[in-house]
């Protein structure tokens, strides 16, 4: 028996998050409602680290180790910067929101850093265990926080929904690899693919698997008909998790999506391609159009979300390094987003009062003309309005369509987010030029007020200089 | 009809029937009882594959423990099982179709050719003294050993989200703090107030 | 010069940022200041900026400062040029804007009284109404500066949003909102045939680049396509009738005109700098712009020119019937974006240019003297409680007849010399539709003259017929209202003359407009200078209409006051006045069609024809149809964690279905 | 003897009895809990059966893995039941609605 040793140098950000985690899980027990905050900053302080370590590990090169279940490509290293970035952000968001409502336990950090390092081992995986465990490692930690909140009855509800729908989606996708591994042969992707382009003639077998595969994919991601989950789990959350939920997870199930669709089975790339263009008309038509009909705006975004999904799977159906190119660039811009329109629910709520109902938005614009500005930053971007961010993200990936010759596709997007464009409107309208329900100017904290006008001029100036991080995503693509 | 067959055959059929149990029955401890008659015969199943220690891992940890936990809970949720009875029968005839439908397009598939006897023959027994458990501790400690780091933290997020979910600090209970109670002075109990008398109304 | 263009732009912007954001920080006075000082610097530069272009006869510039993306070889950029044209507008925007910001301060000083009692949306409206204007300031820069399609239509768009925003201002009135509405409404139709027209011009030339396309259009001016099977259109036709019907929707031409009098719910300084002096005359610029392509397709300039002469003579009839002193100001800005359309129709767009820029200055003096007389007036603006103000408010009267006279075209005014180039060329012009336009923009003159001086007298002269407590309080209104008013004045008499020579009948636009040979009435009207126009003036028709109009003014009004009333009460002309006061019925009709349900849609979109309708039908209909689907399918969306599970499974076995079995 | 095809129908049967569990079964969350976990079994006797077959022993492997994340979820899903029932004083499923639209 011999044994190589492995290369640990590319696995250096999961082992630093690891074992960062781990320490926390200890410190906390030492610490009292005071001290709680030394949580809060490892937790940053273990973010910022892996960032620093992820780019100094980053490289044009694609590496494998552990016996080829891990890889370390140009892919991998953007998107775990990107979580990483988002993950800060819902740090910060959540800072006073969870202190508010007594939920600044070390555990909601420990929990998410679990889900973080979920996250990374997805992005990173290379074989179908390691996506299995990553995904795994992902949810398990998102179930445990939605249902954080122990004395609130829509958490629970929506916990044990998500549960019971996310374990069901992930067994269907357990069926589909073990299809897939009983006629390759193999778990891992580089020899997946290989068998697949030599498996000769029927291709039944291969497709049956793929299409439990996309079933897990498509709930991930939160794709029509798979996405009942989305809008009563944003719902029911607290607000802090749903924006953790809806942002940072998109990114591991895009990198799901690419590593199990481009790197395992690039041979069913034209079975592949017609389940996703059913998947994203569903996903791009449901979302927008129930979202019109929703009065609480958790609710709403989620639709959103929804619809937000089919683009992204627009860019990765095309097929072309340019095209998955777009969609990782819709991915980011989308948390970017979603980073903002969630945040902006915990800017208004406060001990107490959860601004969920579209009337909590009334008269924004007399009760703090500022943040009416961020929230229109937000809401236009998401409608894909120019300058604002959103509109390049949707622009890159109908172009992505357009070259793959499915000019109907990009009508039927363009059709769909056009009547979307009403909901985002509508919040508009509401702050502009309704009455205020409640007088008072608006008074976030000092770091809330920042982190979100940031994050909404962050969409605007990205919106005007979106050059260079589309340059990145086509770089990541090796396009 | 070989020997094999008859295990097979005997063995597949409690298991359909006890999973049929688990889906159909009201009484939830029931329902756990015919999941583990589900376990016990599929481990009989994997022992005709030669998956020896997965055999006997179901049964320990399956059989031993999660089930045990399954049924603890059941007991300690106090649900009332009077009203589980109610309406039920209404969407049988729905679910056997989903099952059905199910059930004959994935039929439809594992009866491919591609998996028949000639295609994919059994291979060669192998060896009474041949270590199933070996072969798969070797494998997991070498190829596997990242995969298996993160199944240990797939365990310790478990233990974290549980007692997160479930520990509370129950209000009403009294401790005895020993060391406190041993160190206590005479100014922290008692306070001499000095008053006014009162008339007798 | 790039430097020089940044900071005109630059400016503002920052002023409306800071007054904007911080304006609770720096109270009133640093909101104004601020502001002022921003757009002052605009001005001024932009002053150097024609003195270099127009009068030392500098090379145009015209130059990228920011490339935002190239996509598919197409650039979206942000770019200026500045050529004679674009400088005149830039010094006609920044004055007028300064002196509105100026006149902004006495006007609006005690705006708290406009709110109710305790309201949250009335705090710091002071520095947010500052904030908006110099960000409009900032937003007509852009526009006129463009040296592409994709910034013309961001300026485009941008005053439009700051137009809706100072429309809506006083958020707590109803009538306000409605107005708003109505503005937004009838402005997307406009919009929607501008965007069509880009969307056609990026189709045909690849390009967005002015100079580029302009260079191609000659290649290109034989090309059509088929808009519907059967029917063949010259590209040239399509891309300028849609930017045209952008143009009618900014520059509120008939029949989607019917925002700009609501408009004047806004606060009277909005009234003069965007719906008067500036934001207005936008689509009149951007066809002057567009001359290039506008000049290979009579079918357009026919369309333009007869838009124009409906809007022109119409519009005027409907300034008669009004009391409410700034909707007869309304109207007759409408009336005088028709004479400016005419004049484009008639490919005499240095003569609508050139109107642009003197009705500018007197018509924003116009109403800034109504808002004198309003604010002395304690906010009322029903001229028939008005009367006799001459003698309490000296320079607001002065003014107001100063502009009341370079309004009707009193020879020697900067009106005059305007609307005169005007009358000749389309007198000249042999586009179809030239003689009606002809005998819409004479008996234009009589009209305007009749409202003009039906509002002065009104207003100036006569019994005082307000009440007690208000005239006790009449007295002049402070400097800073004052002032704008008179710097106001002075442009209003003097600028005609010097520059009619050179920017009508001279080649002072020959580099920034095209006018093809066949089209070019200007020269064959042959005047050359100021003098001899007003010899001339005094012998021709349009003097002796505007004389007999300000006459019947002066005698229905001044003389024999009982007289309108009974001319009114004759039969046929209590129908018309009937007809007049229901502004042609444009209202009313579409109220009757859309009646009940959709009531706030339908009344913005009847008003807009025949187009609205089948608009209205359709999008309305097509709206209710998504928010009906929308109703039902959240119910599918039932609560119930096994109908998820069901609809996975259905999922699946469809997936199943459609890739595995089929 | 015994064909692969064999065990790939137990699985299926399997698998499809336990998606017809979670739909039809509207009263019980624990049984919902115990469908996933049949779906799990069926999941693992086709890695099992083809690690067989194959010759290849990634497949018991794999199985290895599921049985612990399956065991890490069961102990999840079971808390979040706890926390389900002490909030409401039920587990019904039908009961469960109060997130919808």
């Amino acid at each position: 028996m011999n044994f190589d040793m492995p290369n640990f140098l590319p696995a250096m950000p999961e082992m630093f998050v690891l074992g960062m985690t781990s320490l926390i899980l200890i410190i906390d027990l030492f610490l009292n409602e005071r001290t709680r905050v030394v949580s809060y900053l490892l937790a940053q302080a273990t973010l910022v680290g892996a960032f620093i370590l992820s780019l100094s590990l980053y490289s044009g090169n694609a590496e494998l180790s552990f016996s080829d279940t891990f890889v370390l490509d140009p892919m991998a290293g953007v998107l775990k910067m990107a979580v990483y970035a988002t993950v800060f952000m819902v740090f910060l968001y959540s800072h006073s929101y969870l202190r508010e409502r007594g939920l600044f336990r070390g555990e909601f950090f420990v929990l998410a850093l679990f889900g973080v390092l979920g996250m990374m081992v997805l992005i990173s995986a290379h074989s179908f265990l390691t996506i299995y465990l990553g995904l795994e490692l992902m949810s398990l930690a998102l179930y445990a926080m939605v249902a954080m909140q122990r004395d609130s009855r829509t958490a629970s509800e929506a916990a044990m929904k998500y549960f019971i729908l996310g374990a069901m989606a992930s067994a269907m996708l357990l069926y589909g690899m073990s299809m897939l591994y009983g006629v390759t042969g193999t778990l891992e992707l580089t020899e997946l693919s290989r068998a697949v382009q030599q498996t000769q003639g029927d291709r039944l077998l291969l497709v049956f698997g793929l299409v439990f595969l996309l079933v897990g994919v498509a709930f991930k991601l939160g794709a029509v008909p798979f996405h009942m989950w989305v809008p009563d789990v944003y719902h029911g959350a607290p607000t802090a998790v749903t924006l953790f939920i809806s942002t940072a997870p998109k990114l591991a199930g895009f990198a799901m999506l690419m590593r199990l669709m481009v790197d395992g089975l690039p041979g069913l790339q034209p079975q592949w391609h017609d389940i996703l263009v059913l998947l994203a008309v569903l996903s791009i038509g449901v979302g927008n159009v129930v979202a019109i009909a929703q009065t609480n705006i958790k609710r709403m975004l989620a639709y959103s979300g929804i619809s937000h999904a089919g683009f992204l799977l627009l860019g990765v159906l095309s097929g072309t390094p340019e095209g998955y190119a777009a969609g990782m660039f819709y991915a980011i811009v989308y948390t970017i987003m979603g980073l903002g329109g969630f945040g902006m629910v915990i800017l208004m709520s406060r001990a107490g009062f959860e601004a969920e109902q579209l009337e909590d938005y009334k008269g924004l614009n007399q009760r703090s003309p500022w943040f009416a500005l961020m929230m229109l930053f937000i809401m236009f971007s998401m409608a894909g309005v120019p300058p604002f961010i959103g509109f390049w993200a949707k622009l890159a990936v109908l172009q992505a369509v357009v070259s793959a010759n499915l000019m109907w596709l990009a009508a039927v997007a363009v059709i769909f987010s056009v009547i979307g464009a009403f909901f985002y409107l509508r919040v508009i309208k509401l702050m502009y030029f309704d009455q205020a329900r409640e007088q008072g100017s608006l008074k976030p904290g000092a770091d809330l007020a920042v982190v979100l006008s940031a994050n909404a001029i962050g969409i605007l100036a990205l919106g005007a200089f979106p050059g260079a991080l589309m340059a990145l995503c086509l770089q990541a693509m090796g396009a | 009809m070989s020997f094999e067959q008859i295990i097979f055959y005997i063995f597949s059929a409690i298991l359909v029937a006890a999973a049929v149990g688990v889906i159909t029955v009201r009484n939830p401890v029931h329902a756990a009882l015919f999941l583990v008659m589900c376990f016990i015969t599929t481990s009989a199943l994997w022992l005709l594959l030669e998956a020896e220690f997965l055999a006997i891992t179901l049964v320990l940890v399956y059989v031993g423990a999660v089930m045990v936990l399954f049924l603890f809970v059941v007991m300690m949720l106090d649900i009332n099982i009077a009203k589980m009875r109610e309406g039920f029968t209404g969407y049988l005839p729905l679910g056997a179709l989903v099952a059905g439908g199910t059930i004959a397009v994935m039929w439809y598939v594992a009866n491919n050719d591609y998996f028949n006897l000639t295609n994919m023959p059994p291979p060669e027994r192998l060896a009474a003294d041949a270590s199933n458990t070996r072969m798969l501790g070797e494998q997991l400690y070498t190829t596997y050993v990242y995969p298996f780091e993160i199944a240990a933290v797939i365990l310790l997020l478990a233990i974290v989200a549980a007692i997160t979910l479930t520990l509370r600090h129950r209000t009403g209970t009294r401790y005895q703090k020993i060391d406190q109670q041993v160190r206590v002075k005479r100014d922290e109990r008692v306070r001499m107030v000095k008053m006014e008398s009162e008339e007798r109304k | 010069m790039q430097t020089i263009t940044l900071l005109i732009v630059l400016a503002p912007l920052l002023g409306a940022l800071i007054a904007g954001l911080f304006g609770g920080t720096i109270g009133r006075g640093g909101a104004h200041t601020v502001t002022t000082v921003g757009v002052a610097i605009a001005f001024v530069l932009s002053a150097l900026v024609f003195k270099q272009i127009a009068i030392d006869g500098a090379e145009s510039f015209n130059h990228s400062v920011y490339i935002w993306l190239v996509s598919e070889g197409i650039r979206f950029e942000v770019g200026f040029l500045v050529d004679e044209l674009t400088a005149m507008m830039m010094v006609v925007v920044t004055f007028v804007s300064l002196m509105v910001h100026i006149y902004t301060i006495g006007y609006m000083a005690h705006d708290e009284e406009n709110w109710p009692e305790g309201s949250g949306a009335g705090i710091n409206s002071y520095q947010r109404f500052f904030s908006y204007i110099s960000l409009f300031t900032f937003s007509m820069l852009m526009l006129v500066m463009a040296n592409n399609f994709m910034q013309l239509f961001f300026g485009w768009e941008a005053v439009g949003l700051v137009s809706y925003l100072l429309i809506g201002f006083w958020s707590v009135r109803e009538t306000a909102v409605f107005a708003n509405l109505k503005a937004f409404l009838v402005n997307r139709v406009g919009d929607f045939g501008f965007l069509l027209g880009i969307a056609a011009v990026l189709m045909h030339f690849n390009t967005l680049d002015y100079a580029s396309v302009f260079n191609a259009v000659e290649l290109q001016k034989d090309v059509t396509i088929s808009i519907w099977p059967g029917s063949e259109w010259n590209i040239m036709t399509v891309i300028a009738i849609l930017l045209f019907i952008g143009a009618m929707g900014k520059s509120a031409q008939v029949p989607l005109h019917v925002w700009l009098p609501d408009s004047m719910e806004g606060p009277t300084p909005i009234s003069a700098l965007i719906h008067a002096a500036t934001m207005v005359t936008a689509g009149i610029f951007m066809v002057a712009r567009m001359s290039p392509i506008y000049e290979l397709s009579e079918v357009a300039l026919a369309v333009v020119l007869t838009i124009g002469a409906i809007t022109a003579l119409f519009m005027g009839f409907l300034g008669l019937v009004q009391h409410d002193i700034k909707r007869v100001v309304a109207y007759s800005t409408l009336s005088q974006l028709g004479y400016m359309t005419v004049a484009l129709g008639a490919s005499a767009y240095a003569a609508g240019v050139f109107h642009l820029m003197t009705h500018a200055f007197f018509k924003a003096l116009l109403f800034l003297a109504a808002g004198s007389v309003i604010i002395a007036m304690h906010h009322k603006q029903d001229m028939r409680e008005m009367g006799g103000l001459r003698k309490y408010m000296p320079i607001t009267w002065l003014t107001s007849l100063i502009g009341s006279l370079a309004l009707i075209g009193a020879p020697g005014f900067s009106g005059f010399f305007s609307k005169d180039s005007i009358i000749e060329a389309v007198h000249h012009s042999t586009i179809p539709g030239s003689g009606f336009a002809y005998f819409a923009v004479l008996a234009g003159v009589f009209i305007t003259a009749l409202y003009s001086f039906r509002m002065y007298f009104l207003v100036f002269h006569g019994k005082e017929r307000m009440d007690e407590h208000t005239r006790s309080h009449l007295h002049e209104t402070p400097w800073v209202v004052t002032v704008p008013l008179i710097l106001l004045a002075i442009p209003s008499i003097f600028i005609g003359g010097p520059y009619v020579g050179s920017m009508v009948f001279g080649d002072f636009f020959s580099e920034a407009i095209t006018v093809a040979p066949a089209h070019d009435v200007l020269s064959q009207v042959g005047f050359t200078s100021a003098m001899g126009m007003i010899g001339h003036g005094f012998l021709t028709a349009p003097f002796w209409l505007a004389a007999s109009g300000v006459f019947v003014a002066w005698f229905l009004y001044m003389r024999r006051t009982d007289l309108p009333a009974k001319i009114v009460a004759l039969p046929v002309v209590k129908q018309i006045h009937w007809v007049l006061v229901n502004k042609y019925g444009f209202d009313d009709f579409n109220q009757a069609v859309f009646g009940g349900g959709s009531r706030n849609l339908g009344t913005g979109l009847w008003k807009v024809g025949d187009v609205a309708l089948i608009d209205g039908l359709l999008v309305n209909g097509s709206a209710r149809l998504v928010g009906m689907v929308s109703a039902v399918a959240r119910h599918l969306q039932s609560g119930y964690l096994y109908h998820y599970a069901f609809a996975m499974i259905l999922g699946l076995l469809a997936l199943f279905g459609l890739f595995v079995v089929g | 003897m015994i064909a692969l095809s064999d065990y790939l129908t137990v699985g299926a049967i399997l698998f499809g009895l336990s998606m017809a569990g979670v739909f039809i079964n509207r009263k019980n969350v624990i049984i919902l809990l115990m469908c996933i976990e049949l779906m799990l079994l069926a999941v693992n006797i086709n890695f099992i059966a083809f690690s067989y077959f194959l010759g290849d022993s990634a497949g018991q492997v794999f199985v290895f893995f599921i049985l612990t994340v399956a065991a890490a979820e069961a102990a999840i899903g079971l808390a979040i039941l706890v926390v389900l029932f002490r909030n409401r004083r039920t587990i019904n499923v039908a009961e469960l609605d109060s997130l919808k639209g």
